[in-house]
């Protein structure tokens, strides 16, 4: 019951922030200097005030805003995303094309980083002080301020351009296999994208999750489960991980609603026909249907993370939301 | 581990090429690559070069050009020009048959310049205004002007292939269902679109050429960045790339390797031409010195070899090098900074206590690194003259915002000046053609009596001579005025197999029908 | 032969401390079945001897320097890890101090309980068995307690539920920390009767640490008193509780405030008065769960003699805290008038702008005198923080402030130094120069000494009464502890679930008092006469004075 | 305090960072060529006259690599501060004043949170068309709900404490008691995250160039990587030598920020900003 209690709770509140970012948005977007109009006049080499006049008049941009907005929220509320200027398409179709890509890679990244950095934040408070909580603290350090792109062409020079083990670009080879081989080709074109995100990530967690475990450790019911006679891998399972473990849950939940933005920067050394990728040249496009398409998927998956991290919580933690 | 296979290939491929003579091959499938992926691939309503290349192989045009742009068949059989230069009438081919079977009429070509270009296409409609269409007969079209237009007989080209009436007539073009599986008479049929991989085209077994085309199918598939498309080439998965498919470092290291080949040829329906416009209603570019010591201070032989890598060749006025109205003689502005220094303190503009004249900004264009690099030399090589440049950054939108609303002191960009002046050089100083808020028109505010007369006499003078006299004197009087600082003509390159034959045969290039193209082995 | 022989141990202090062993050479022992008490002030090792025991060193850097602690036999200080691990819990319980946080917060109590049976591989139903326990600890329903989490039980009854696990796996010994010095004195007494009765019907050994004399004197049959680090007296309860050799267990026992009224001072005319006080607190009510209120004061009404104090006593959750609280202004109250001579009408009506002429009337000392300073100001403009916010200036407040150190009997060098540098007594002095910087005529301290030692508490008491008589201050004097209410008031309110149950002349009210909760909580009190005493040595009557 | 225990993070830290403060403000003076003037030959691998070689222009890579050091510092600690003084107060008004106060600035604050930060200074920037200003003004405005949260969270403990109580019934205002009481005492994890922040503005506005939203007036090394992008397996010393600068620079920030961090409050949470 509990469960259907927190998503009632969530459910307006979370429809309250995606009207208001999906309004945000709106406006924003109209603020970048030039329109779709301008964008295809320049890029057909020809242009006439007919041919920009026609395009604004077929797109309904020059109705007033306010008009536009209300037409957007309609649309929004039937979840039609509309027409994307520059690829002729609908802008839902383009999204669950190019979310599979970004979610594969980011969500790949984000467990490996979860898992690896946590443990490993574990080990170095286990051993704190030691040299082994230095050299994977001097570790963590050095993964967080490589910058990502840095990291991405690093790799590439390395692995692909020297060595020439593994693809540099895209998502899959020239000529589209299928079946198991097209599956272990992705996999082989995701491993530099992958390790390159979740080096970033990591280091976050492995800071986070130290930090969280020494707090713990330190708590006075770790002493009575030693007292127990309990060895300190049961103690530190049994007992300290679940209190430890929430900041890392609510921290992952955060990141999750910030997988597109770093998606964008991986996506683009990479070539990853992602939505990150796709969301920045949207932009630059002023492809104002699939850039807001894109911006309603990713506060959606942001809600949706503040609802399962909050749910992931509670579970651990029954205090929570009763005190 | 990469450069074994190239090797292996080359030895292979070499052999191979010797064996066999000049035979060419029936069948095979061509792999070739386009990016952008285009909204769409119907010809008038998607004009993006990328969307250009499978709309050439599905539809044909009237005629055809050859290198130096003279009209062939196609289409059209023959034509004749009425002494006048009023009257264009056109024979067209008997035995041609749509993809759907139905047969090609003068009813089509009629329905296509009266009334679907002109609907569609700001270029056509350019053009195709100041004509009267009529059918003559079921095989032959008229088409009639007010007066006199030279340039009419050079614009049967890419901008206006044939579509086919009965599918088209009395219907809303944009949202007409065919766009997504277009019915064309040319070589190839459309088969299939997989949206984010590849656009599939095959062989029109009824094609009115008997015989062709040799190829099976042409597979045009969605590669996302310049290095990719690079190492499919140079693996062998892939024959053709053209435009801005490479990087211009990867074109010279391509066209190196034994098993490709390099061609500047084919974009002369084109002919791009990089320019820096000055607005000539701010000071202190309304001054002739001024823009003179510009030309001067600017080292367009550094612009050519190191910033387009050689993909260019050095432009000296506002008609492109390999048009017939070419005239080479004209001020030739070679770097001379002594000269540009002399012109500014002439005009008054000393050097200040920090050394600076005077300060100018530049809209660079925001269409990759090649530009921005462009555009920091220009700032480098004016910084030397005592001119300091600051440069304001935009984006695609931003950049065209502001270029057609004259919001700017300079921009830089490229433009085609297509195949003959009065289509594509004089839009840019006609002083009537200066239309805030349209781009590609006369942005910069050039006023100049003298050439307005001279430009609207050559376009409707009939005598290519007497065209070619005038535009030699507009061609003098801009360059003297330095109206806008030319910089380069683009040379589009295109890399291909050595396997692959007649894939640039006019100067259409890749953007030709590929009837007669055909892979080897 | 003793079932826990210590012999000459010496626990050694990371280098650089203020001295070398934390525990310096100190031998003790317990027979099966007999209770020994170690009793000692804050940094004295009595914990880190019972850590030693079972070799559980609360930091790494605490190493055992030496001796040995023969225990059925063996030296823990010999055993492997796997040895020690079984020993734990298994042959040896703990119990520690603070029960709301020694018990894992997300895990279920059966749980909890039943980990022990699982880890010394009980055999036989462990579900049975941790039901069993619950009931010895007298835990209402065990069967629904086992479901329950920590969070959802009382201190006092997670203490039980503590107890319950220590004993759940039939060790021979069990340790028990400071156990109810965090409870409520009530609670206090029904846990050490648990613990006794415990104890003695299963023959289990306890080794009980704790700080409070009185204490000792209920559970103890041998004590062993420490001091920085070493032993300073040892023998049987009887002994050490009334014939102490050493001055300093006299010291000790003497700063234990008797539980009978001070001289009573007549009651002068009335310069506070508070009449009908209401405060409770509304949790916010849920989406779906109605807002659950705690009443605070209930109707509280009482009057503050000039040159009196006044004791509020009462447990933890009686609303003593809020009260005193109210009548600073820090809450405001839901009702109620408080009136205080020299300022018209009920200044709980104040608007805070004019509150300025109250902050010059009545001033407040804290119970924490680690939290009660800022640590990143400099004790003399700590003191001279009120006076300068009401605008006197600088040079005279700076004498102000030397004279008030002097007269919290701190040398004025003290002025410019940090927090971090003073013990807890020495804080609470300044804490109280702060109070009377601003001049006032009540002052409101809120468990002044709950948190000192109990020889700094003695000094700091003295202090407060000296400063009462010199300056004719009127207190409020809040306290949970019956015997410093009794040392300090003239009269005294008792609270409960924020109503006055009882109030009147502090001599009264300890001799017959009107209300069963204030009988309740008089005998609750630990008092070192009222121990069975097989034969009453002569000394105890001097104690009584 | 001891030597051996002087922290030495905030050593190595501090010093680096000192450091390229240094070549930041002496750049004129340290580098070789004019970073912006044509000084060789493009493309030259790293040579005895140019140490990490020459761009595609023929522009010195060292020169370009220690005027970058301006264009990070300053985008760094700039937005730092500003996005510093802006989380300060959201977090300090809404952790003491708590209640209604406290809920609207924790929905503002999670607001932010809803646009994946990276993609919104993205937005910002195009809005305002990439330049010094623009970049500052976006990092700042996407990277303070960190440090709010913090703030906030101090706050709410701190105000608890006794010796606020103890300010207030000595008559201080409310705004004393947040900025001579509680202020102080929250400083020190917030100066740790604030360090944070600097390597995150760092990082945000290399992404930036990288992705070409960068001044054009200003050499920075992100832009630097950037545009060598096309003939980064060609010309590898464009990447790499930028790239290591950028990267030692964050280290030695992060560095210092973990040492403070360490020093204050050992358990600092970690609240690292995503970026």
């Amino acid at each position: 019951m509990r469960f259907a209690y927190t998503f009632l709770a969530w459910l307006p509140r979370a429809l309250l922030v995606l009207v208001a970012i999906g309004l945000l948005n709106f406006f924003l977007i109209r603020l970048a200097p030039g329109d779709p109009a301008t964008v295809l006049a320049g890029e057909s080499g020809a242009s006439d005030t007919r041919f920009v006049e026609e395009i604004r008049g077929r797109y309904g941009l020059d109705q007033p805003l306010w008009w536009q907005a209300a037409t957007y929220l309609r649309n929004l509320a039937t979840f039609d995303l509309g027409m994307s200027y520059r690829m002729q398409r609908d802008v839902a179709d383009i999204i669950t094309e190019r979310v599979p890509a970004t979610l594969l890679l980011t969500s790949t990244a984000l467990t490996l980083a979860i898992i690896v950095g946590t443990l490993l934040g574990i080990r170095a408070a286990r051993r704190a002080g030691t040299w082994q909580d230095t050299l994977i603290g001097a570790v963590a350090v050095l993964c967080y301020a490589t910058p990502v792109f840095w990291a991405g062409l690093l790799l590439v020079l390395l692995f692909s351009v020297s060595l020439g083990l593994l693809p540099p670009f895209g998502m899959s080879g020239f000529i589209r296999k299928s079946g198991i081989a097209a599956a272990l080709d992705v996999l082989h074109h995701l491993v530099l994208p992958v390790v390159t995100l979740a080096l970033f990530y990591f280091a976050v967690y492995v800071r986070l999750s130290r930090a969280s475990t020494l707090e713990v450790l330190g708590r006075d019911f770790v002493r009575s489960a030693r007292a127990k006679g309990l060895s300190e891998t049961r103690v530190l399972y049994g007992h300290v991980l679940r209190n430890s473990i929430v900041p890392v849950v609510t921290m992952a939940g955060l990141q999750i609603g910030q997988l597109l933005g770093g998606a964008v920067i991986v996506e683009s050394v990479f070539a990853w026909p992602g939505i990150g990728r796709l969301a920045f040249d949207a932009l630059i496009q002023r492809d104002y249907n699939l850039i807001l398409g894109i911006f309603f998927v990713s506060s959606i998956m942001v809600v949706l993370a503040n609802l399962l991290t909050d749910m992931v919580v509670r579970a651990i933690d029954p205090r929570v939301g009763r005190s | 581990m990469e450069k074994l296979i190239t090797l292996v290939i080359a030895a292979f491929v070499g052999m191979a090429s010797l064996a066999s003579a000049e035979e060419p091959r029936r069948g095979g499938a061509l792999q070739s690559v386009l990016w952008p992926e285009p909204p769409g691939i119907m010809t008038g309503i998607n004009t993006q070069s990328s969307a250009l290349l499978p709309t050439t192989k599905i539809f044909e045009s009237l005629l055809k050009y050859d290198f130096n742009l003279n009209p062939k068949p196609n289409l059209a059989e023959s034509w004749e020009i009425s002494p006048d230069g009023l009257k264009y009438t056109f024979k067209l081919r008997r035995n041609v048959r749509w993809h759907d079977g139905k047969p090609f009429t003068a009813d089509d070509v009629v329905f296509t310049y009266a009334d679907y270009s002109i609907e569609v296409h700001p270029r056509a409609r350019q053009v195709f205004e100041r004509t009267r269409v009529s059918k003559i007969d079921d095989y032959t079209v008229e088409f009639a002007l007010k007066e006199p237009f030279a340039p009419l007989i050079r614009s049967f080209d890419l901008c206006c292939l044939i579509v086919p009436a009965h599918l088209y007539k009395g219907t809303d073009f944009r949202n007409n269902p065919n766009n997504l599986k277009p019915v064309g008479t040319g070589p190839f049929k459309f088969k299939e679109w997989k949206r984010g991989e590849y656009i599939h085209l095959v062989r029109n077994d009824n094609y009115w050429r008997d015989g062709l085309p040799y190829l099976d199918e042409i597979y045009y598939r969605f590669v996302p960045d310049a290095a990719s498309r690079a190492l499919a080439l140079e693996t062998g998965q892939m024959q053709l790339a053209t435009q801005n498919d490479l990087e211009l470092f990867d074109v010279n290291r391509l066209a190196k390797l034994g098993h490709l080949d390099m061609t500047t040829k084919g974009w002369e329906w084109g002919s791009p031409i990089v320019w820096i416009e000055m607005n000539l209603r701010k000071k202190p570019f309304n001054d002739k010195r001024f823009r003179q010591a510009l030309m001067y201070a600017l080292d367009r032989k550094y612009f050519r070899d190191v910033i387009f890598q050689g993909s260019a060749n050095l432009a000296t006025g506002p008609v492109h090098s390999g048009s017939p109205f070419y005239e080479p003689n004209v001020t030739p502005y070679v770097q001379d900074t002594a000269k540009a220094e002399a012109l500014l303190d002439e005009m008054g503009l000393k050097r200040g206590a920090d050394g600076k004249r005077t300060t100018i900004k530049l809209l660079g264009l925001p269409y990759g690194e090649v530009w921005n690099r462009a555009a920091e030399y220009t700032r480098q090589a004016l910084r030397k003259v005592g001119i300091e440049v600051i440069l304001e950054p935009s984006d695609a939108a931003g950049w065209a915002e502001r270029t057609r609303n004259w919001d700017f002191e300079m921009t830089m960009y490229f433009l085609t000046t297509l195949g003959d002046p009065a289509l594509g050089v004089s839009r840019t100083f006609l002083s009537d053609n200066q239309k805030q808020g349209v781009l590609f028109t006369n942005h910069a505010g050039y006023a100049n009596p003298e050439v307005d007369a001279l430009f609207n006499k050559a376009a409707i003078s009939t005598s290519d001579d007497e065209r070619k006299k005038l535009y030699s004197q507009v061609q003098k009087i801009l360059v003297d005025d330095a109206a806008v600082l030319w910089l380069v003509e683009l040379i589009w390159p295109t890399v291909y197999s050595k396997k692959l034959h007649n894939a640039v045969t006019d100067a259409s290039g890749p953007n030709g029908s590929f009837a007669e193209t055909w892979l080897a082995k | 032969m003793a079932l826990l022989s210590v012999r000459d141990l010496k626990v050694a202090l990371p280098a650089g401390g203020d001295r070398t062993y934390a525990v310096d050479g100190v031998s003790m022992e317990i027979d099966r079945g007999e209770t020994l008490c170690v009793v000692g002030e804050s940094g004295s090792g009595k914990s880190l001897t019972a850590s030693a025991i079972v070799g559980l060193m609360p930091s790494r850097s605490l190493k055992v320097a030496g001796g040995s602690i023969l225990f059925e036999g063996r030296d823990t200080l010999r055993m492997s890890a796997r040895e020690l691990r079984a020993l734990r819990g298994g042959r040896i319980g703990f119990v520690f101090q603070d029960p709301l946080s020694s018990l894992n917060p997300l895990e279920r109590i059966g749980k909890q309980v039943s980990e022990m049976l699982r880890q010394h591989n009980w055999h036989g139903d462990r579900r049975r068995r941790v039901i069993e326990m619950l009931a010895a600890v007298q835990l209402p329903s065990p069967e629904t307690l086992v479901e329950a989490y920590p969070w959802q039980l009382s201190g006092g009854q997670r203490q039980r539920v503590m107890i319950a696990t220590a004993l759940a796996a039939e060790p021979s010994l069990l340790i028990a920390d400071e156990p109810t010095s965090a409870l409520d004195v009530t609670t206090q007494a029904q846990i050490l009767a648990l613990l006794r009765d415990l104890t003695k019907r299963n023959g289990t050994s306890l080794f009980f640490i704790t700080h409070d004399f009185g204490v000792v004197a209920e559970m103890a049959d041998r004590v062993a008193v420490m001091r920085g680090g070493k032993l300073v007296e040892y023998g049987t309860r009887n002994a050490v509780l009334y014939q102490p050799r050493e001055d300093y267990t006299r010291r000790l026992l003497g700063s234990v405030p008797p539980l009978e009224a001070g001289p009573a001072r007549p009651a002068g005319e009335t310069i506070l008065r508070a009449a009908g006080l209401e405060k409770s607190w509304v949790t916010r009510a849920g989406m779906f769960r109605p807002g659950r209120t705690v009443n605070a004061l209930r109707n509280v009404s009482f009057e503050l003699g000039r040159g009196n104090t006044l004791a509020v006593v009462g447990e933890s959750g009686s609303g003593k805290s809020t009260l005193a609280r109210v009548l600073m202004r820090l809450i405001d109250a839901d009702a109620g008038r408080v009136e205080l001579a020299g300022i018209s009408g009920n200044y709980l009506d104040l608007r805070s702008r004019e509150l300025t002429a109250l902050r010059q009337k009545v001033q407040m000392v804290f119970q924490d005198p680690y939290a009660s300073l800022n640590p990143r100001r400099r004790i003399g403009a700590a003191i001279a923080q009120g006076p300068l916010t009401h605008g006197e200036d600088r040079e005279t407040v700076r004498r102000h402030v030397l004279g008030l150190l002097a007269r919290v009997r701190l040398d004025s060098s003290a002025a410019e130094r940090y927090p971090n540098e003073f013990s807890g007594g020495q804080r609470q002095r300044i804490a109280i120069a702060r109070a009377l910087a601003m001049r006032p005529r009540v002052l409101i301290a809120d468990e002044a000494v709950s948190a000192l030692d109990v020889s700094v508490q003695a000094e700091i008491l003295t202090l407060l009464q000296d400063i009462q008589r010199e300056e004719g201050l009127s207190m409020v004097f809040v306290t949970h502890d019956l015997r410093v209410a009794a040392r300090m008031a003239d009269q005294i309110i008792v609270m409960q679930s924020g109503m006055i149950v009882e109030h009147g002349a502090m001599e009264e009210v300890l001799s017959a008092p009107k209300h069963s909760y204030t009988a309740k909580l008089i005998n609750a009190v630990p008092q070192l006469s009222s121990a069975e005493a097989a034969e009453p040595p002569s000394n105890i009557l001097e104690l009584k004075k | 305090m001891r030597l051996h225990d002087f922290p030495w993070r905030i050593g190595v830290g501090g010093a680096l960072l000192g450091l390229f403060a240094v070549i930041a403000i002496l750049a004129p003076v340290l580098a070789p060529y004019d970073p912006f003037a044509i000084s060789g030959p493009p493309l030259v691998p790293p040579n005895s006259s140019y140490l990490f070689g020459t761009d595609m222009l023929g522009r010195d890579v060292l020169s370009g690599m220690i005027h970058g050091a301006r264009v990070s510092l300053v985008v760094g600690l700039v937005s730092a501060l500003c996005s510093a003084v802006i989380g300060i107060t959201v977090g300090a008004i809404a952790g003491y004043f708590g209640g209604a106060v406290d809920r609207a600035l924790v929905r503002f604050t999670e607001f932010f949170q809803v646009i994946p930060s990276f993609m919104f200074v993205i937005l910002l920037v195009a809005i305002l068309t990439p330049s010094l200003g623009s970049i500052v003004a976006a990092i700042s405005l996407v990277i303070w709900p960190p440090v709010a949260r913090l703030v906030r969270s101090e706050f709410m403990t701190l105000k608890t404490r006794e010796f606020v109580e103890a300010a207030r019934s000595l008559g201080l205002s409310h705004g004393a008691v947040i900025v001579r009481e509680i202020l102080p005492n929250a400083m020190p994890p917030v100066l740790a995250v604030g360090s944070l922040m600097v390597a995150t503005a760092i990082l945000t506005e290399a992404s930036l160039s990288f992705l070409g939203l960068a001044d054009p007036n200003m050499i920075s090394w992100g832009y630097m990587i950037g545009s060598a992008r096309s003939v980064f397996r060609q010309a590898w010393w464009l990447s790499i030598f930028p790239g290591l600068m950028l990267f030692l620079t964050v280290f030695a920030i992060t560095l210092l920020s973990e040492g403070l961090g360490d020093k204050t409050n050992p358990n600092l949470r970690g609240n690292q900003p995503g970026l």
